[in-house]
């Protein structure tokens, strides 16, 4: 099976929806002979041409609102944001237009709204950003933010077969630095299926993303302690998987949520609250958080390292937590 | 990439390199109006208030109807019904607001009838748009029943989005080809260029017509729609709604040019003005603007003269409005005047044929009222469900058949990339 | 003392401090002669002119814009939007422009963006929301949603005094429902308290805005049935009175929140977080939410009726909790 | 309320009513350049790939440059020595990059620094500004230092953001009024309005000087922003920077006009062109716009033309650009044609003189690339605090004095309404 990098998986996953189905079209800035800011749909224009590889001014409403009415017709669109962090500039397209109306009237929107989120790589208050808790609060989207090039491709291709809006995030610390074997066939990940990424009996770890692999590392060191931390990536934080959440509860009994955004309203709280709800008699100790700090994301490198989880809090909060 | 309707003309300065070159620039905004009316409304402190006031001529005799270059007898005939029939479906609205049935407000689109109704009666079946909140008679003349409207009012379990929404926030993607408005104004413009942009990647040109106020234009996202229908040569027929009026706030405050459809100049396509009340006028516009779309010529700005001739809801009194602004625009009826066009000046209608189908118009109404107020009311728990499209729940499909691919020799698989890329 | 309505001791909130403060001025679309669409400045621009209430195109992202530019400069500017729901239009604008100016490049940002929230008043899809959890969810501003026509007061003279951007919510339910008692004289209630509604031994219900009332409503028939609840009024959502969180579970150990806003990602999972960090081991049961449902506000009354949440609703939680 | 440039002619037309009236308008764009480019950039296929070509005349003689009508000859070497700053410091940033001091990447100005110094050189004291990416030579001009910007670059302690943010985003409201920029394109116009309404309470007209791109000004916002500017009329000076490229855009897929100074029009406000690579016009019609500023007379929009002559950001080599593009604005480099001007035209700066200069320009370069460099990283704790001013961590008063409060004879205490309202 070949090596792909995540970037590279999730081109894959376009790119073979786009040969399958000839519904499915892209559109976004910079996206056509240029490829993209981070060369996701390199070489798509010369296979698919300009009109399914469409390059549009610098518009995010009238973007997600092109994609959005292409998909009325039956189209499927894949619209890129050049950054995530610009998802902003269509908040009312995304939450009051394509959110609410199956809602409301019962049309199916099936589109995806793409691009890279996260920190790590330095990229500053405005390159870093992960708005995912704004589409989790807002019913009627699917958030979708894989952690591997294998989940990258299936849960891509998931979204783009899904009859629902969904704001896939591709976290960028991960484009290029993480590959896996991936299978060249045609195959999706279902969307609102945690997975375990790691198992383990004293404790879990809930979180997804980059941060994922931040779990994984520190877990490797705490396993030679003699702690075994059992890892559940989400996968998708809407629809979230609450079974899987309650699931590594009651085994464990102690949770820690790992989340890269900012901590007040994030997805931890979501998590707890559900806990609560369902395993409140399993749990044996405080859940705890780690989390990015309640500020923007700063740019220079030790003040980033700051904000953003690191595999050295986990191993604390972890220790703590297993000796509560 | 030139601009469809300009014509640069820079002719060289006279006196040497410190005058810059002759600046004039000409374009064409056609402005089909037989009436150009001179007035402006202000803001002025009066006493230790502050109100609107008008001020020009406001006596000028009212214009004829302008024939059109297309319409026949029988197709105006039916565009005067849909007319009275948008108003009287509104009056019905009225009284059942008054007797507490309808829930929220009630929107008008009193004097807007011609506007709507002309305009989408220039529609093909294959066409798509969008009504905002006073075209109401829009929907009528793409098929929707007057009771739909009805029901959406009364919040009823008949409604078409089964009481969900209200007002004329519903929609049809599989019939009547519709998009349902949101409230947040201008969002529409770029959806409806998108389902252009759809249906062209099925093959087919399609005009997609929407509408938007003098107010609501102020909104960004109205010119990110229609600069992205120009660039992308999509087939937007826009109207400008221009009523003077955005809630209580007069067209001068909204924006500092005379007419809206100078915008069209900035985005190099055609803009057009008209007058709103005459649907001869409205329906030529219209009907020319399909025509491009049809044709593959991309969007059309259509500004639309005539006033808003009641509030901005069932609540509101409108007081600010100054009152010779209402008598000037009241001559300007855009019923009474079609009306007095095909009876009196065309005699395509007998005084009693007139009547016979007014008579009928509100037999409909009648009738339309009955079932919307006879649907019952939704229960509690249809407010669960449905915020997901789940499996089976709708089959999608392209609307007008599966997109053509180009066939390239290009590689069988996507690119290896190692470039250079923004951030590492 | 004169009674007042939420909605009056708002206006005489906002037009003592113009009257105090040349800096403060209004602007936002139909405020000026037609006093707004709820008529919370009515009379304004008679007395204070159009330059000081300045009513602008349709143009949400440039209202808080040209607030935001006007603060740099000194002034106080008091932005409206004429319904909350609107505020997703000016989303980039509040979130990466004026909530990070501060923690970026250290101007403070002086300005409150106001207007009508909430439901109760079949407003429909797109009049009735609460989008307070996006505002909680972005480090920088404040949000505040006040109960009562004392607190409605004293809560805006704060906030148009506060050094930081403020959302203002105010719960359109309560603009002319409530009427309180409320002193004619300049007092301020600070940003970031809490404060008991009614003080109870047996169940705590945090909540804040329309529900203090719907709470109220339910704690008066519950103690009927000898349960006695204490209601905690959080006030502002952001800052977030973690103090009186931790106090009352310390007091009752059981903990019912109760908002609006839809459930997924909502403030109750903020709490839940909150209270398993600071208060585990006081609790003896399970944090029970309840909240709006997990879609947009329908406008038919029954169906709104039961998006919300109702007296009988919170009775009914109560009294299982209680004896959990 | 009338446009302020345009001038309606409609004549009656000869045939009837049938057809609609003489549609011709005309406006005055002013265009200062001394020479048109002719060609346009368009998407092809060649073979299996798509790439962008150059079609039209590229073998046109280079301009001269055109003589100011206010710099004196110490106000153009001034400039001149910005110009060299600005690119010097980029050139240090560059190197910078190249020996990984530098975080992120870079961006630069080059081919554009006539249009960065020459426009902010306009501004008076008490004017306010805003940069964008590319505008490092207007922060020179301003009063920063080329420290400041080199060390946002290397995310160093000593940086105007103390390591927050990087590249040209910060700002300064005590001395040097500048508003930072972020990352959204077009959401600085309002923002910059906002800052002109604010000084106004304060009885002050300035001038709010800012940029946009020929990408970022498609994003709906600037329209807001402008109209904003236009409705209330404040002194908003806008420099559309049309260099032909968004990242890898052509401006052609951007928008279906000729020129972006024809928006103006639609927002009744004077709109003027300019050679963005000649510093005198670049001064001319920025200070010409500043004076309307300071009359009171409302916005201005320039758009400057000239050419990106990097890629987006150090990381992309602009191969989607053809080669011949680079090569006709290569000729005109804005720099070298100053210099021809003072050195060769009109001798103001003997080649002694130009070289000393250059060397102390280098001089100061080298000396703000030690303290950069020198300065140290921040410490991890400092990503910490300040996310809300806290009391006493600023004081606010207004800028320009306390506005000035009207006095009416209107009622002591807010109003009791009991009006009908939206929705009760
Ligand atoms: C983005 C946005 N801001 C504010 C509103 C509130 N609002 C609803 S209608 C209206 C006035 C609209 O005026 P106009 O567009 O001229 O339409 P008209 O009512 O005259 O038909 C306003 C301000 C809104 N619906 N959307
Ligand atoms: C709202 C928004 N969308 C997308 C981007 C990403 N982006 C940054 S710069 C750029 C190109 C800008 O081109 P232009 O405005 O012409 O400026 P130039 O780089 O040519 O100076 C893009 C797409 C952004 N910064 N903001
Ligand atoms: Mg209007
Ligand atoms: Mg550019």
């Amino acid at each position: 099976m070949p090596q792909l990098t995540y970037l590279e998986a999730i081109r894959q996953g376009i790119w073979e929806e786009m040969e399958k189905d000839p519904t499915v079209f892209c559109l976004g800035e910079d996206i056509g002979i240029y490829g993209g800011a981070f060369k996701v749909t390199d070489g798509f224009i010369d296979r698919f041409g300009p009109e399914r590889v469409v390059d549009t001014p610098i518009a995010e409403s009238a973007i997600v609102g092109a994609a959005f009415g292409a998909s009325l017709t039956g189209m499927r669109p894949v619209a890129e944001f050049q950054f995530m962090d610009f998802i902003a500039c269509a908040m009312n397209q995304i939450s009051n237009m394509v959110a609410k109306t199956h809602y409301l009237w019962g049309a199916p929107a099936p589109l995806v709204l793409r691009g890279p989120s996260g920190g790590y790589v330095h990229g500053g208050p405005f390159h870093s950003q992960n708005p995912e808790m704004w589409f989790v609060h807002n019913p009627g989207l699917k958030v979708i933010c894989p952690a591997t090039p294998y989940d990258a491709k299936g849960l891509m291709k998931a979204a783009i077969r899904d009859n629902n809006p969904c704001i896939f995030l591709e976290h960028k610390y991960l484009y290029r630095r993480i590959k896996e074997e991936v299978p060249p066939d045609d195959y999706i990940v279902p969307l609102g299926k945690a997975r375990i990424a790691r198992a383990g009996r004293d404790l879990s770890i809930i979180t997804y993303a980059a941060l994922v692999h931040t779990a994984l590392e520190a877990a490797g060191a705490l396993s030679k302690e003699g702690i075994e931390i059992e890892i559940l990536d989400l996968r998708t934080l809407a629809p979230l998987d609450q079974e899987a959440i309650v699931q590594t509860v009651r085994k464990t009994s102690k949770v820690i949520v790992l989340h890269e955004h900012s901590r007040t309203g994030g997805i931890a709280g979501e998590i707890a609250a559900i806990i609560n709800e369902r395993a409140f008699d399993d749990l044996d100790g405080p859940i705890l958080r780690i989390t990015g700090l309640d500020s923007a994301v700063p740019f220079s490198p030790p003040q980033e390292h700051h904000y953003l989880p690191q595999v050295a809090d986990v191993i604390e909060q972890a220790r703590k937590l297993k000796s509560y | 990439m030139n601009s469809l309707m300009s014509n640069h003309k820079n002719k060289p300065s006279p006196n040497g390199k410190r005058q810059h070159k002759s600046s004039t620039r000409t374009y064409s905004i056609p402005d089909y109006r037989l009436e150009v009316p001179d007035y402006i409304v202000r803001q002025v402190r009066s006493g230790d208030e502050f109100r609107y006031e008008v001020e020009g001529d406001l006596n000028t005799p009212v214009p004829p109807i302008r024939d059109s270059n297309y319409l026949s007898k029988q197709q105006c005939i039916e565009i005067y019904r849909y007319m009275l029939l948008n108003r009287r479906m509104e009056t019905a609205l009225e009284n059942l607001y008054k007797q507490g049935k309808v829930v929220g407000g009630v929107y008008f689109g009193l004097g807007q009838e011609a506007c709507s109704c002309a305009s989408a009666y220039a529609l093909d079946k294959d066409d798509w748009f969008a009504p905002m909140i006073r075209n109401q008679g829009s929907l009528l003349v793409r098929g929707f029943r007057a009771s739909d409207t009805m029901m959406q009012y009364m919040a009823k379990a008949g409604s078409p989005t089964k009481g969900r929404d209200g007002t004329s926030h519903f929609g049809d993607i599989e019939k009547r080809n519709m998009v349902s408005p949101i409230s947040m104004l201008g969002d529409l413009i770029p959806v409806l260029s998108g389902v252009a942009l759809g249906a062209r990647l099925q093959g087919r040109n399609i005009a997609v017509m929407t509408y938007i106020g003098d107010g609501g234009q102020s909104t960004g996202v109205t010119y990110e729609g229609i600069n992205f229908a120009a660039v992308q040569n999509l087939g937007l027929v826009l109207f400008i709604e221009s009523n003077l009026w955005a809630y209580s706030t007069p067209s001068e405050m909204q924006y500092r040019v005379k007419d809206l459809a100078e915008r069209a100049i900035g985005y190099g396509i055609p803009g057009v003005i008209i007058d709103g009340t005459d649907a001869c006028q409205v329906y030529d516009a219209a009907r020319e603007a399909v025509e491009r779309a049809h044709g593959g010529e991309g969007p059309t700005l259509i500004e639309a003269k005539m006033m808003r001739m009641k509030g901005h809801a069932i609540h509101d009194a409108a007081d600010y409005v100054p009152k010779p602004l209402f008598d000037y625009w009241k001559k300007r009826d855009p019923i009474t005047r079609f009306e007095n066009y095909l009876v009196r000046e065309k005699k395509w209608l007998s005084a009693k044929e007139n009547a016979d189908l007014i008579a009928e118009v509100e037999r409909v109404i009648e009738e339309e009222r009955e079932i919307a107020v006879n649907s019952p009311m939704p229960t509690p728990e249809s407010a669960e469900g449905g915020v997901y499209c789940e499996d089976g729940c709708h089959v999608i499909k392209p609307k007008y058949g599966l997109p053509k691919v180009r066939t390239t020799k290009s590689s069988a698989g996507p690119k290896q990339t190692e470039a250079a890329v923004h951030l590492k």
